[in-house]
């Protein structure tokens, strides 16, 4: 009887008792929300356009963050560093085109999968040869991002927005239009769409696989870097950052492989569903449920919805 | 006795029947209450023109998919919706339009998993290879190497499936139904996609089993010369309904179907 | 194709050729002394400096006296990763070639391997850290781990607190500390006296955990930090975890100076990151911070300045790389102390862990190697292999630490009696432990 | 020349179904077992059976159970470090309440109750596939990893949290613990992964091991012939967790001697499913060799500059390790994605016609 009430009462008079806090775990919820749908992001671009699942896309976060600030550590200004880690990723998204996608075209997914984990070896070593395995501070005074918080007071309370939370969410917004647009108007676009429909079509109206896997690899690169300099900023830039961008993996769930606004609005659910159970659900078994509870909420959602939240209805053929 | 007429005299009364059965997709009407039924030794042909519901019409048979409407009877049991596992338990087989052989697999080991329903070996005699596991392991693989002859495919018999020409998977895949010695095998587009040759050989297969096994055949078919040759009844679907039932020859004399061939407006 | 063979064939001929032993003769002429490092993966930023420190020290005084007694020390590292796997590992690529002493620098990797120290009888020196019940030296002739057990560092931080609400124990009353811990055997490993601490003091404990995949994403918790409103923070953190917990408590507007590391949540690299905001955060130290120091000046002359070394520059001084220092402070002057015990120049594991049994470190001592004031007074005996030596409060200013606390004594009267008990338990757990035949040393040098 | 299977003609089913139908191959098996079981432990140094065979075989094993479940029923896994700590813990409480029982019954038994926690992370399998799947068992690796420390009763109120292996005999002679000399350990790991493994192979050929390949080739068409899916892939959940189970007690008790819940993380799982794929999905033989390159190389490069008579830092040696082996999978994918098992099967192939190949 008690446990029936500390799971379905309690946490809602709790709720009800400090509704600042109801605002700042959702505001909470919805910041790290934000990063994890832009992981997310970055794994579903290069999902639908090459349908490689991209593990590496957690470690492109760090190596993008690692090599702007290790750069600016030697000298570079932070611009300057930003845009040369811009060519990195370009570098890289040509890179892992040659020597990974050019060579293993047509084979199993679960083969490309394995190569993106070949991927992540490379990154990790290689970031930590050049730039050393300690964790960095983000550049984030430098490259003119806001720190601080405003305080707000409501509801009998408090709520505090960091201002680098804003500015995530703003950036993020940003991105997410800028690749809507990109997909829906341009020409690149239009060819990035027929690719992910069917390769085969694609290719017979003349359309560059290897153009277009530059082009979502470089985007996918760009992502990587921006969200690498969120989370650098919100902690610091380190590997151990990796394990969080697991984190995205109930994102693409939720959301599906291949729907931007999937991801989205599955990387909401999923922070602040974690929030929220590690908050109010938390306390009851001890706390610290949030390494797990994301990867919950998903296989619960999957079980009645196996095909994700914005797929289509399978109907199974033979 | 004319051949015929010693096949009529063969065949029985119905072991499967559909009564009124309708299929939908998400508002789509892929089976508009469809009845007909499915004499014991009986070579009986489903055809119509493409998107007529036949494959469904198969799918439904062998419960891999669940009508919203309509009986299914077999043997005397009435079913609301088949399960697939239940379908294979009581001897409906099965081969597919787009050919569904297990491909990493030899085409050895594929019959043998059609086995499997007949074979009780448990984990613990399967993981010591305890002389019990032994035993049937080698009774099973007689009763595959006589289909195998039947068949003739000896040749290929340690070819991982994958690395066949397409007539020989399609006659692999009879093999695998045929291993679960089934009484009903349903057989979707058989000759699909294959030469003349190929088709005479298939022709062939189809009617030793129904002769030699005594199996009832149910066919998708849409080669009519093919069809008009060795089924004893024809039906026919168009837009998901039967719009004719009978002998060939009454089929072919049907205006309905001359119409749904030629492409009548509705 | 013949290039699939070749490397397939040289994969397989470099592992049988790796396990040929390495068949390294015992050096007639030195000393080894395995460094067991993590200059890589998520716990570097901690590993790195430590290393340097240990490293650093050693090298000088194989640079500037020769060695010790005239014996070069032969330092030689062994990346961990901080995993158990690779401690072991390493562990057992250096156990055949008669070391010193072996230094995990994981708590996971000293428990792995507190039972093969008799058996191969090879002392471990985990300078506070690793278990804390292997400081009675009767049951683990074989670990050391002065200067202080977690469960002394434990009742220093709340003697603190007490002292800054006004006086003794009494005033907890009431009041409600945090313990945010790394979810793991090292940050779990207090919990015991805090919780007796609360019993008897009657103040209340909130726990947060932080699971190890959740250490750089702690906002979760910090929101039930402002829910309960603890009058003071506790962390035993490590790694990465640190610096995330001091920008989360300046974010959640938790008052810093309320909040107090162990001797591992102390390292400049903690602080930093938050900036402005991790102004005011405390932490606990038993060595000090500067480089301001005859011996660290030799440091710099005898080794950094002749690039024998990893160290930036600027890394000299900070608190874990005088960290570094001063265990191999500890592992110098053990084998001081050894070498005076037997009467040899080159001594081997069980010398070693007779020097370690007597080590004494006096004020005295640590003002003639050149590092007054830079330690406590450590006291290692046969019956106590940890000394519990004091501890003083540090805090950040933003720039750097600064000493804002006198040395603390720990409350032995309350830490001994856990010890013993803990003693008694993992021995009795892990029946048959060998009995002690060692005897012990009564000579005072 | 040598490796011929012409002449070799079957009279019998019973001999055509052999696990090694050729003479050759019967041979170089006794050949290797022989080394294994008998050169080794009189030659091999102490480093080398505890650092290097240990492990390979430990991890071997674990790579088999996570081969069984992704390999030949097309599940694909990202727990076994989860359902290794299983086994690991449940040897561990199983040797608290059994104390006078002998361990290696009990290390077997362990892998009963991975196969249950096994079976119950594998229900959902039915209802999701493929990468969805592995997101499932992520779950269960992360969780699983959160109850190893959450549920203290696991390690007996450890203040440590870790577990420790307690000094076990068997005929006089310690088997587990500090005291348990190198070459015991190797021989008990050795016997009861070939044992264990030997069962794998002899499922494989059987009626069991057909029907995880068809669901795995392709589940719709194997549930039409009457293939109960459910029941097959719990089965494959229970029988590869049991080997994962087995090898996490092994792992335990008699390689490292002691473990605590990061033992078997994330970390883990992503090592083990490296092996598998670099070994060959689908193959036993590839599970040695997966374990064996992943594990291996790394030593092969960390001792490799010291005889090579090289200076290199061994933090410097560690990431160039990462890069080094990133590079090797990438590679070994590109030329060979079946896998070094499919590599050994054409090496066998060249064999067979060696030296007139036309």
């Amino acid at each position: 009887m008690h446990l029936l009430y500390s799971i379905f009462v309690d946490p809602f008079m709790q709720m009800g008792h400090a509704p600042d806090l109801l605002v700042q775990t959702l505001w909470d919820g919805l910041v790290s929300g934000v990063l994890y749908a832009l992981i997310a992001l970055g794994f579903v671009l290069i999902f639908k356009a090459s349908g490689v699942f991209n593990f590496a896309q957690g470690i492109m976060v760090v190596f993008a963050a690692l090599t702007l600030v290790g750069l600016n550590e030697h000298g570079v200004p932070a611009y300057v560093a930003l845009a040369l880690t811009v060519v990195v990723m370009l570098v890289l998204a040509v890179a892992v085109e040659r020597a990974i996608l050019r060579p293993l075209v047509n084979q199993p997914e679960i083969i490309l999968f394995m190569a993106t984990f070949g991927l992540t070896y490379v990154l990790i070593g290689l970031g930590e040869l050049i730039f050393g395995g300690d964790p960095k501070v983000m550049i984030s005074g430098e490259l003119g991002l806001p720190s601080g918080s405003y305080r707000i007071n409501m509801l009998g309370g408090y709520v505090q927005l960091q201002k680098i939370d804003i500015a995530a969410a703003i950036i993020a917004s940003l991105m997410v239009a800028g690749l809507g647009i990109v997909f829906n108007r341009t020409r690149i676009g239009r060819a990035l769409r027929a690719v992910a429909d069917s390769h085969r079509a694609a290719l017979s109206v003349g359309i560059s696989l290897e153009q277009i896997w530059v082009v979502v690899w470089f985007a996918a690169g760009v992502v990587a870097l921006a969200t690498g300099i969120m989370w650098g900023a919100r902690s610091n830039v380190s590997f151990a950052l990796e394990i969080i961008a697991l984190k995205a993996l109930p994102v693409l769930i939720l959301g599906g492989f291949t729907s931007i606004p999937g991801a989205i609005v599955g990387g909401l659910i999923i922070g602040v569903g974690e929030k929220m159970g590690e908050f109010y659900w938390g306390p009851l078994v001890g706390g610290g449920i949030e390494s797990w509870f994301a990867y919950v909420i998903a296989l619960v959602f999957l079980l009645f919805r196996p095909q994700g939240l914005f797929g289509e209805r399978i109907i199974e053929r033979l | 006795m004319t051949e015929t007429e010693a096949r009529a005299q063969r065949i029985g009364a119905p072991v499967l029947a559909v009564e009124e059965v309708s299929l939908t997709f998400g508002g789509v009407r892929a089976l508009t209450e469809v009845s007909f039924d499915v004499r014991e030794h009986e070579v009986r042909a489903i055809i119509g023109p493409n998107g007529a519901g036949k494959s469904s019409m198969l799918n439904v048979l062998n419960g891999f998919y669940q009508p919203q409407h309509g009986i299914i009877r077999f043997r005397g049991r009435e079913f609301r919706g088949m399960k697939p596992h239940v379908a294979a338990t009581m001897g409906i087989g099965r081969t597919f339009q787009n050919i569904a052989l297990f491909r990493g697999m030899t085409v050895l080991d594929n019959i043998m998993v059609g086995r499997n329903l007949k074979m009780r070996g448990n984990l613990l005699q399967e993981a010591f290879w305890l002389p019990a596991a032994r035993r049937e392991e080698i009774e099973h693989r007689r009763a595959v190497e006589e289909i195998i002859d039947f068949l003739e495919i000896q040749h290929i018999r340690r070819t991982p499936v994958g690395q066949l020409p397409y007539g020989l998977q399609k006659r692999v895949e009879l093999a695998r139904a045929l291993a679960m010695e089934p009484s009903v095998l349903l057989l979707d587009e058989p000759m699909a996609g294959m030469n003349l040759e190929e088709k005479q050989d298939m022709c062939r297969f189809v009617l030793d089993v129904n002769d030699h096994y005594g199996t009832t055949i149910v066919l998708i078919e849409h080669d009519m010369g093919v069809v008009m040759d060795i089924s004893d009844r024809v039906v026919v679907l168009d837009y998901g309904s039967k719009i004719a039932d009978g002998t060939p020859d009454q089929v072919r004399s049907d205006q309905a179907v001359i119409d749904a061939y030629l492409g009548v407006a509705h | 194709m013949r290039l699939k063979y070749l490397v397939l064939g040289a994969a397989v001929a470099g592992v049988i050729g790796a396990s040929v032993p390495a068949s390294e003769a015992l050096a007639k002429d030195s000393m080894l002394v395995p460094l067991f490092t993590y200059r890589t993966g998520p716990f570097a930023n901690s590993g790195i400096p430590i290393a340097n420190g240990m490293h650093d020290y050693l090298s000088m005084l194989n640079a500037r006296d020769g060695g010790i007694g005239g014996v070069k020390i032969n330092v030689q590292e062994c990346e961990t990763q901080y995993k158990n796997e690779k401690g072991v590992e390493c562990y057992d690529s250096f156990k055949s070639r008669h070391p010193l002493v072996i230094n995990p620098y994981s708590t996971g990797i000293t428990l792995a391997l507190i039972p093969k120290a008799s058996v191969d009888q090879i002392p471990i020196l985990s300078m506070a850290y690793g278990l804390s019940a292997s400081a009675v030296g009767a049951d683990f002739p074989w670990i050391f781990n002065p200067p202080d057990t977690y469960w002394d560092g434990m009742s220093i931080a709340l003697k603190y607190i007490a002292q800054k609400e006004g006086g003794g124990f009494d005033k907890l009353k009431g009041k409600t500390i945090g313990f945010i811990y790394f979810d793991g055997g090292y940050g779990r490993e207090p919990i015991p006296l805090l919780n007796d601490f609360a019993k008897e003091y009657g103040f209340n404990v909130k726990m947060y955990p932080v699971p190890p995949p959740q250490m750089q994403s702690q906002s979760g918790l910090w929101l039930g930090v402002r829910r309960d409103r603890p009058d003071w923070m506790i962390m035993w953190g490590w790694g990465a975890m640190n610096p995330t917990a001091v920008q989360e408590a300046a974010k959640t507007g938790y008052p810093l100076d309320h909040f107090i590391g162990v001797w591992w949540s102390g390292s400049e690299d903690d602080a930093r990151p938050a900036g402005a905001g991790g102004k005011g955060y405390l932490s606990m130290n038993f060595n000090a911070v500067g480089a301001n120091y005859p011996a660290i000046k030799d440091i710099e002359k005898y080794v950094i300045a002749k690039g024998n070394s990893q160290t930036p520059k600027d890394m000299v001084g900070e608190n874990f790389y005088n960290r570094g220092i001063m265990n191999a402070v500890v592992i110098a002057e053990a084998i001081r102390h050894a070498q005076k015990l037997t009467g040899k120049k080159v001594i081997d594991g069980a010398d070693m862990r007779r020097g370690l049994e007597t080590l004494k470190i006096s004020e005295q001592r640590w003002k003639q190697i050149g590092l007054a004031g830079f330690g406590p007074p450590i006291h290692v005996t046969c019956a106590d292999h940890n000394g519990h030596g004091s501890v003083y409060v540090q805090q950040w200013d933003g720039k750097k630490w600064v000493k804002v606390s006198d040395w603390i004594a720990p409350v032995k009267d309350k830490v001994m009696p856990l010890l013993d008990e803990a003693a008694k338990d993992y021995v009795g757990k892990n029946q048959p432990w060998p009995k002690r035949d060692e005897p012990c040393d009564d000579k005072t040098l | 020349m040598f490796y011929r299977e012409v002449g070799q003609y079957k009279t019998s089913y019973a001999a055509d179904q052999a696990l090694l139908p050729i003479l050759q191959d019967r041979i170089g098996i006794a050949v290797i077992l022989l080394i294994a079981f008998v050169a080794v432990p009189l030659t091999a140094s102490n480093f080398a059976l505890d650092s290097v065979l240990i492990p390979i075989l430990v991890l071997s094993l674990a790579a088999t159970g996570l081969n069984l479940l992704t390999g030949y029923t097309g599940l694909l896994s990202l727990g076994t470090g989860g359902f290794m700590g299983v086994g690991a813990f449940a040897c561990y409480k199983l040797t608290t309440f059994f104390p006078n029982v002998n361990i290696i019954f009990l290390i077997l038994c362990s892998g009963f109750f991975a196969a249950a926690i096994g079976t119950v992370f594998g229900l959902p399998s039915l209802r999701i596939k493929g990468f969805y799947l592995a997101v499932a068992t992520l779950a269960a690796q992360f969780f699983l990893s959160w109850c190893f420390i959450r549920i203290p009763w696991l390690y007996n109120y450890n203040i440590s949290a870790s577990i420790e292996v307690p000094t076990k005999t068997m005929f006089g002679l310690a088997v587990t613990g500090p005291t348990a000399s190198s070459v015991t350990r190797y021989l008990i790991v050795l016997s009861i992964v070939a044992a264990l493994v030997l069962m794998a192979a002899n499922l494989m050929r059987g009626r069991i091991g057909r029907t995880w390949m068809a669901v795995r080739d392709m589940d719709l068409a194997a549930e039409l012939i009457g293939i109960r899916l459910y029941q097959t892939k719990l089965l494959a959940f229970a029988v590869s967790s049991f080997y994962c189970g087995v090898a996490g007690a092994m792992m335990v008790f008699l390689w490292l001697g002691n473990a605590e819940s990061e033992s078997f993380n994330i970390n883990q799982s992503f090592l083990i499913l490296f092996m598998v794929i670099i070994g060959g999905l689908g193959s036993l033989l590839g599970s040695f060799l997966g374990a064996a390159l992943i594990w291996g190389l790394p030593i092969v490069l960390r001792h490799a500059p010291d005889y090579l008579g090289l200076h290199i830092r061994s933090a410097t040696v560690d990431q160039s390790t990462f890069v080094i082996l990133g590079v090797l999978i990438i590679f070994f994918l590109i030329v060979e994605p079946h896998g070094l098992a499919r590599l050994w099967q054409i090496g066998k192939q060249k064999l067979r016609v060696w030296p007139f190949p036309y």
